[in-house]
């Protein structure tokens, strides 16, 4: 197919977002309107019933983040968007969809913090309270667009991995992807690829509804209504999905949910390589300041410049083992980012002093710019 | 055209700009080019100031900001202060006379239209003037084809106020022809 | 007549142009068509005389932008 | 009871964590009984619980359970109705998950008229973690926060359930078994949200901090002190001090959410 | 309203933000002069309020202000009291603030009868975010989230919160000022939780949406739909149908939070 | 004085901290009982009204952190306590009280999580939501007691730092050290420091709620009814108190708030080294695993083997230099936890390679024991 | 009269000791005396003849324990 | 004494064998020694089974929880079962028979008293079974000294059951002194 087969459209992040859940086929929404991720959820008011889907408007984001867990345990697919505050109420039952094992997608498009902070001011300021927000062991995945392409195509890769791994999948955004415009190529049904529930198969008698069929890890899930009449909770349980207080079965539930995205690493992580082979510096950077790290590089082999780009879209769990292969080859990496160096931390404990590691952190709603990126590559280099 | 333009919309709120920026991005999509348009707020979503970018080129655009503007279009007092050195060298800078008295470039080369008093006055709704604005903007620059202009803002306006929207940018086109044409 | 009250004759209603938006509830709300607007839509006061100091746009105001001078006619 | 017992409940998990003499095991049979009486599917049923003594239920009903966090069942119960509004949905909580920490869903939920059926177990204590004066501890209570009395009033449920836009309000107690599958058989069969408070008792510690006596005396005085709406209305006013009025206490036929909801998906797909 | 400007106003963040035409700069001056008229210390006077248009309201004001987060004005408020009761507190919400996320603590401030002001700006939408409905946004009506009319019926809040407990509850309107400030007054008469809704408007996204025309015709509007309990008890039913009835709606002298806790103070101090 | 001078008193671990807080001359505490923490509202309920303070059990945890801080503002010293559900639940106001800077206590009695999780299981689950929960850049101040001793030493030590640094201080129990009893010395008045309220000079003119006016950079803090009328709000905001949009106010805003608890590390971070000098191996340990770390060093020595301890007592700021210390001596570290190795990632990314970083994670809401940790000694030495 | 009666008349009550956990509502509601507890607490039928099928036991015993048998006499 | 003791309680909630860990820790502090309670509790705060711990020594106590028990109390079946295994080759285990039938021990010396029974029927009321088995644990083996425990029991029970709780250990001491003299 080239590019002229398919209609090109100027879209904003947000509404991309919106659309891509579409593609996925989106059943509910659920959502408590915030600054900068409100639009998210006007879409899909008015898109979601054109569609079959149900929209609410909850009374906060505490009630939004149960609504979707709530709606997917009857098998629909579902997602919640917010930014900052709201994402912060929502950990409490985001941490209950990851223990009970509940397909759904959380959008944070980021804004500047802490607290109420800059409502309109961009930032990146939220990536490890994606990671460590909600109480307690517990992996997480996410995945961080850097095009309004981005958007559409990682809202439908999150629905994807949120059912293949029965698990809560975090959209993070910013405030400049979510808000910017540009052309999105929509694809046509069947283009993309989109996971259905796994459920348990047919006739399956005695279904145990956290008992892990396969060396997924990953156990298939039946719907409410479907006749199987299994119990969920948040407390740890064994495989039946009832409470025990038997520290071994505890344990080892803990150990499996992390286990099983362990492995499906392979499925879950996701990065994009610039001309890393003869690259001294390797610039790591993720969301809106990717675009600024892709002009910077460009401008610096202009210059001659032997410089590099790893791009996470997956940012949780960490490419770790893809950031210490860049580190092995590179001297410096440098890792430009809207907060005081999140993502440069978890850079510098996965290489293990292997490249000297240098961080831009952006906490003033400004977008690290390619000047920026470049004044520190002539630093490090 | 083959340069890569980066234009700059600034105004207040209500002022309609965003989607200035939007319809000329959408432009310039029809015409084939690749487009980037970006904004700011006010608090939350109101009250002060308004500014939208857009970016359009033949290749990819990597950085979606604008830094020095190749072209801009002032609607207000602030944004004329606020925005007027963050230009290049060579940029086009259209003023609405009508908000921003005494321009003072230190760049560029400046077009003074009365924009919102022919949107209300010409035109017959200030409302529009947002689309005065786009038909200068095209009218001096020819970023995006008339054709694309006039049908993004026709898909971008509400049912029923096509005749208006032409008339608007009638109202500009004729409006910047007099400027050129006087110069 | 002592200055002030010529002044509150001639001026009973004095607009704060600095921070009227313009809204338009004034010049809509006034019973006697005291005030108008300008050509920014703020108000202005065209027909002092008429001016019954009944304070409805001073009340409601929303930018505390109008001072209705003197009391109640 | 053993007819329904085998039927309705997951036998296997009895018997039950709640301690001896709790009246929630009364309450629960009731909940059964009603569920029986208006014949619902079993696999079309979900009960939701929220955290707490009584919002340990769902555990031992053979149903589609759902024990969530603590205050949002009714949160995730909305979820569960809306996305499928064939499923029945019934919400089991208590006094503290329903009406303290939980208490802006139950208001919203009722004002949004979802067909949900909320059982609210009352025992006026936070149960599950060791006797704290809860939202609806009467006025002078002694618990574990409140050593001196509680000075805080407690909530009128049933009225402010009502005020929040319920189309189905009733109250009932662990003593009057009968009445009390018969509120809640009323709140099944209404179409819309439903709210029945069960007066429930605690007799480890509201029961022994407040020197209520033994299991059965706190189940007596229930008996004393509850009065049905009927027969209050032929009480004067000196009689009725002290009671607590039982019965359907609220009832209108008002627009149900999911299917105002349907009617937008239906208008919007006709076009 | 100059003298008064002066003394109760930070002039010099004036203009506020306000758009134009937008009501709650009305609300704010009846504020002013309620404040006034109690003759309240402007040093022992602390406004809190949410997150919404309405709550940016205390920057403007000259007293100890509060400008917390979305929906908890009356849980921070319920601090700055009971920590300090020799201060009058003043809460300021919007009706997203106050009624969506920040309904419960709404309720249980009410339930407690705390010596709280609390005074809801009830414009019928998320003025803040854009335009989004709100619980209080009437059924049929048009905001971004409704695109197809609000299915969901709006709380009557002055009733919601005097079923919860409060003290004192009213409700005024950005037409009628100097009710409002009357409203108000007695509110900060009231020594226990008083409540008082003033409707209020949002031109640029509830009027729009809904074509309700310009701010002053929304103003117009708020004369014709409002009338006032006393007026409304001398009507008819058909004439009061679509009518919203402002004034005092309940009133009842109620032990307060803070003194009820003082004797406990007092207890365990003469011990 | 001399021990036998003081009464010793056999207390429970959430007892001494509420009676650390009555000694640091708490004024308010607004809670919510949760599992295992309640002890600490049940405490205070009784002991606060004695005292002439005020205890209210608020409606949930998010108004009781909400209610703290708005006491706080009147000059009130002031605390909460809760458990992992709790503590997501407050993580939107705990952000609030770092931007508003408001002195208070958060206690945060740690389960088995995630989720409602084990409620009466202990962990350490909490560590990186400790300095990670709330959304946006953030510093955080983060002590752990490891004995009932400490439970009261620290609480007062956590309001002195509160008052200090005016910002929130959380301290991290276990659900071991908050249940277990041990013999408790209660200080004389006096013979602890207590810090009270910095306060604006008297006659203050133009007082400015958020400029610093020394090098510490923490403005002094007037109390609402002290007649300053001042403005606190939770977005970005300049020195008087006031919202800013100014990018360079916002971004200095967030500098000076992380810069004030940098500025005052020496008083804030505090470690216990036990036979680091010639030691190869070090544990480095905090809260209840650090007794088990003890008995096992006391063990590992009487077999010869050089191991030492380096308890954490503050856990937030990261002592990132005392453990780079000990990492350039020591051949390994071992760092036991009961959590899937949170301390240990943030040790790892602090030595930068210096030393070989092994964890002991226990995630099943058993106590590490010694002996895992002799056995891991065997293995690394 | 058939085995099932005989029984029935013999056992009215049955309790199931494993479930029963002592509480001692059943044998105190009991308006016939019918129940009482054994040394743990846990209820036995002590008179079972004086049994009127009320039911009251069965209704009130929070642990499903009690199962009355036949009919309201 | 001069050895480190560690004890564990083990029975069902309700039968006060927190309170009574405790008591037997106040006692050992009240002797000047060091001691260290610790619990585990069921699901929130009821149901299932209970479990007290406690260490006395002359020294700092490291670690808080026991491992192999020198002194083991079972007061239920489930306790019996559970934690019959985790003592020491010569601990020393006390059984209540009221609960504990058929006990079995590996290790240990083992001593049969009636503790529940002897509460209610001697003592008055089961609740000081938890009193009862103080007393005789101090009867065993003097962990605690008999001043000391019966200071410890009056500062912890409620006001007014003073005489009960003195009934209850005398019945206590006077039910293991039978069982050492019949030994
Ligand atoms: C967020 C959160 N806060 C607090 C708790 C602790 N908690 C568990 S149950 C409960 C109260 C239960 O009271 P109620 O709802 O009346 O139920 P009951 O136990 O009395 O039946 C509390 C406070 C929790 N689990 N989660
Ligand atoms: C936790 C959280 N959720 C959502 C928001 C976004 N938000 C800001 S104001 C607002 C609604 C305000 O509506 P209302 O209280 O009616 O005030 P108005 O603007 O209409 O005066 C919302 C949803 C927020 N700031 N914080
Ligand atoms: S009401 Fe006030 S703001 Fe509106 S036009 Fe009149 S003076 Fe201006
Ligand atoms: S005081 Fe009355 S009459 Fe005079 S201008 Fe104002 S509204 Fe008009
Ligand atoms: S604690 Fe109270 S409510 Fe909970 S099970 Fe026991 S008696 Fe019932
Ligand atoms: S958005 Fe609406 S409520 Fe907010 S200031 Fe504007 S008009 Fe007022
Ligand atoms: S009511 Fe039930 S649990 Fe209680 S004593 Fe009787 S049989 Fe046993
Ligand atoms: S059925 Fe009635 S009479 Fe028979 S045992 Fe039960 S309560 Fe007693
Ligand atoms: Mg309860
Ligand atoms: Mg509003």
């Amino acid at each position: 197919m080239t590019v002229t087969d398919i209609k090109a459209k100027l879209m904003q992040g947000n509404q991309a977002c919106a659309e891509g859940a579409i593609y996925a086929g989106i059943n509910f929404y659920a959502g408590y309107p915030i600054t900068p991720s409100t639009e998210i959820a006007e879409v899909l008011a008015e898109r979601m019933p054109e569609e079959g889907g149900k929209f609410i408007q909850m009374e906060d984001e505490i009630a939004s983040m149960a609504a979707i867990v709530g709606a997917s345990l009857t098998g629909a697919k579902t997602m919640t968007a917010t930014s900052g505050p709201g994402f912060s109420l929502k950990q409490e039952n985001f941490g209950y969809g990851i223990v009970a094992e509940t397909p759904c997608v959380v959008v944070n498009v980021q804004r500047l913090g802490p607290s109420t902070g800059g409502p309109t001011a961009p930032a990146q300021g939220d990536m490890m309270q994606a990671r460590w927000g909600t109480h307690g062991d517990h992996p997480v995945i996410a995945l961080c667009p850097s095009t309004v392409q981005e958007c559409f195509d990682l809202t439908v890769k999150a629905f994807n991995l949120a059912e293949e791994f029965r698990t809560p999948v975090l959209l993070l955004l910013d405030e400049v992807i979510g808000h910017m415009r540009e052309r999105v190529f929509v694809p046509q049904p069947g283009e993309l690829e989109v996971v259905d529930r796994i459920k348990p198969e047919a006739g399956t008698q005695n279904y145990l509804a956290y008992q892990p069929v396969d060396s997924t890890l990953v156990p298939p899930m039946a719907s409410f209504g479907d006749g199987y009449r299994f119990h969920v909770t948040g407390l740890l349980h064994d495989e039946t999905g009832f409470p025990t207080n038997n520290s071994e079965v505890m344990g080892s539930l803990i150990e499996r949910l992390h286990q099983k995205i362990e492995r499906g690493r392979e499925k879950i992580v996701i990065v994009e390589e610039i001309d890393i082979d003869d690259a001294d510096v390797v610039i790591i950077a993720y969301g809106c300041v990717a675009r600024s790290a892709q002009k910077a590089q460009k401008m610096a082999r202009k210059k001659g410049q032997k410089v590099g780009i790893l791009r996470l879209i997956t940012v949780w769990p960490f490419p770790e083992e893809e950031v210490l292969r860049v580190a092995e080859k590179a001297k410096a990496l440098i890792v430009p980012e809207m907060n005081r160096g999140q993502i440069k931390d978890v850079v510098q404990s996965a290489v293990v002093g292997k490249a000297e590691v240098y961080g831009i952190g952006n906490v003033d709603g400004e977008m690290v710019s390619p000047c920026q990126i470049l004044a520190k590559i002539e630093e490090v280099l | 055209m083959d340069k890569e333009w980066e234009i700059r919309l600034g105004g207040t709120g209500g002022q309609g700009l965003i989607t200035g920026g939007i319809i000329l991005a959408e432009a310039a999509i029809l015409d084939g080019k690749v487009a980037v348009q970006s904004q700011s707020y006010g608090p939350e979503s109101r009250g002060g100031s308004s500014k939208a970018e857009v970016i359009i080129s033949n290749d990819e655009i990597d950085y979606m900001k604008v830094k020095d503007a190749d072209l801009l279009l002032v609607m207000s007092p602030e944004a004329a202060k606020k925005y007027k050195d963050e230009v290049k060298e060579d940029a086009i800078i259209i003023v609405d006379t009508t908000y921003v008295k005494d321009f003072e470039a230190t760049k560029g080369k400046v077009y003074e239209v009365k924009i919102s008093h022919l949107a209300r006055h010409e035109a017959g709704r200030e409302l529009v003037a947002n689309i005065v604005a786009l038909a200068v903007i095209v009218g001096v620059t020819n970023v995006v084809s008339r054709s694309a202009l006039e049908q993004a803002v026709l898909s971008r306006i509400p049912k029923g106020t096509e005749e208006l929207n032409k008339k608007a940018m009638a109202v500009g086109f004729k409006a910047i022809e007099e400027v050129l044409n006087a110069a | 007549m002592s200055m002030n009250a010529v002044k509150e004759q001639l001026e009973p209603v004095v607009v704060n142009l600095a921070w009227c938006k313009g809204c338009g509830i004034c010049y809509s709300l006034c019973p006697t068509k005291v005030l108008s607007s300008n050509e920014l839509g703020k108000s202005i006061v065209s027909e002092p005389n008429k001016c019954t100091r009944c304070k409805i746009c001073e009340n409601h105001c929303p930018d505390y932008a109008i001072t209705v001078m003197g009391v109640k006619k | 009871m053993l007819a329904h017992l085998e039927k309705y409940f997951r036998t296997e998990r009895l018997p039950h964590i709640w301690c001896p003499g709790c009246a929630n095991g009364i309450i629960v049979k009731s909940l059964v009984e009603a569920i029986d009486k208006a014949g619902l599917d079993q696999d079309k049923t979900v009960i939701v619980s929220g955290i707490g003594c009584s919002s340990r239920a769902p555990g031992y009903l053979n149903f589609n359970t759902l024990h969530t966090t603590h205050g949002r069942a009714i949160a995730f119960a909305t979820g569960v109705k809306l996305a499928n509004p064939e499923l029945n949905v019934i919400v089991v909580t208590g006094d503290g998950d329903g009406t303290s920490i939980g208490g802006n869903h139950l208001i919203h939920g009722a004002r949004r008229n979802i067909d949900l059926t909320v059982l609210l177990f009352n025992n006026s204590i936070y149960g599950m973690t060791g006797g704290q004066y809860s939202p609806m501890s009467p006025q002078g209570a002694k618990a574990t926060t409140s050593p001196y009395g509680n000075i805080e009033r407690p909530f009128d449920i049933c009225n402010l359930v009502t005020a929040s836009g319920a189309s189905y309000v009733a109250r009932g107690n662990s003593y009057h078994t009968s009445q009390l599958t018969n509120l809640i058989y009323q709140g099944l069969q209404n179409k819309g949200f439903s709210f029945i408070e069960a007066i429930s008792t605690c007799p480890v510690y509201f029961g022994r901090k407040n020197k209520l006596g033994r299991p059965a005396d706190m189940l007596k005085m229930q008996k004393e002190f509850c009065i049905s709406k009927e027969a209050a209305e032929k009480m004067s006013a000196e009689e009725k001090a002290g009671k607590v009025i039982t019965g359907v206490l609220h009832y209108a036929e008002l627009p149900e959410y999911t299917e105002q909801y349907q009617k937008i998906v239906d208008k919007c797909q006709r076009r």
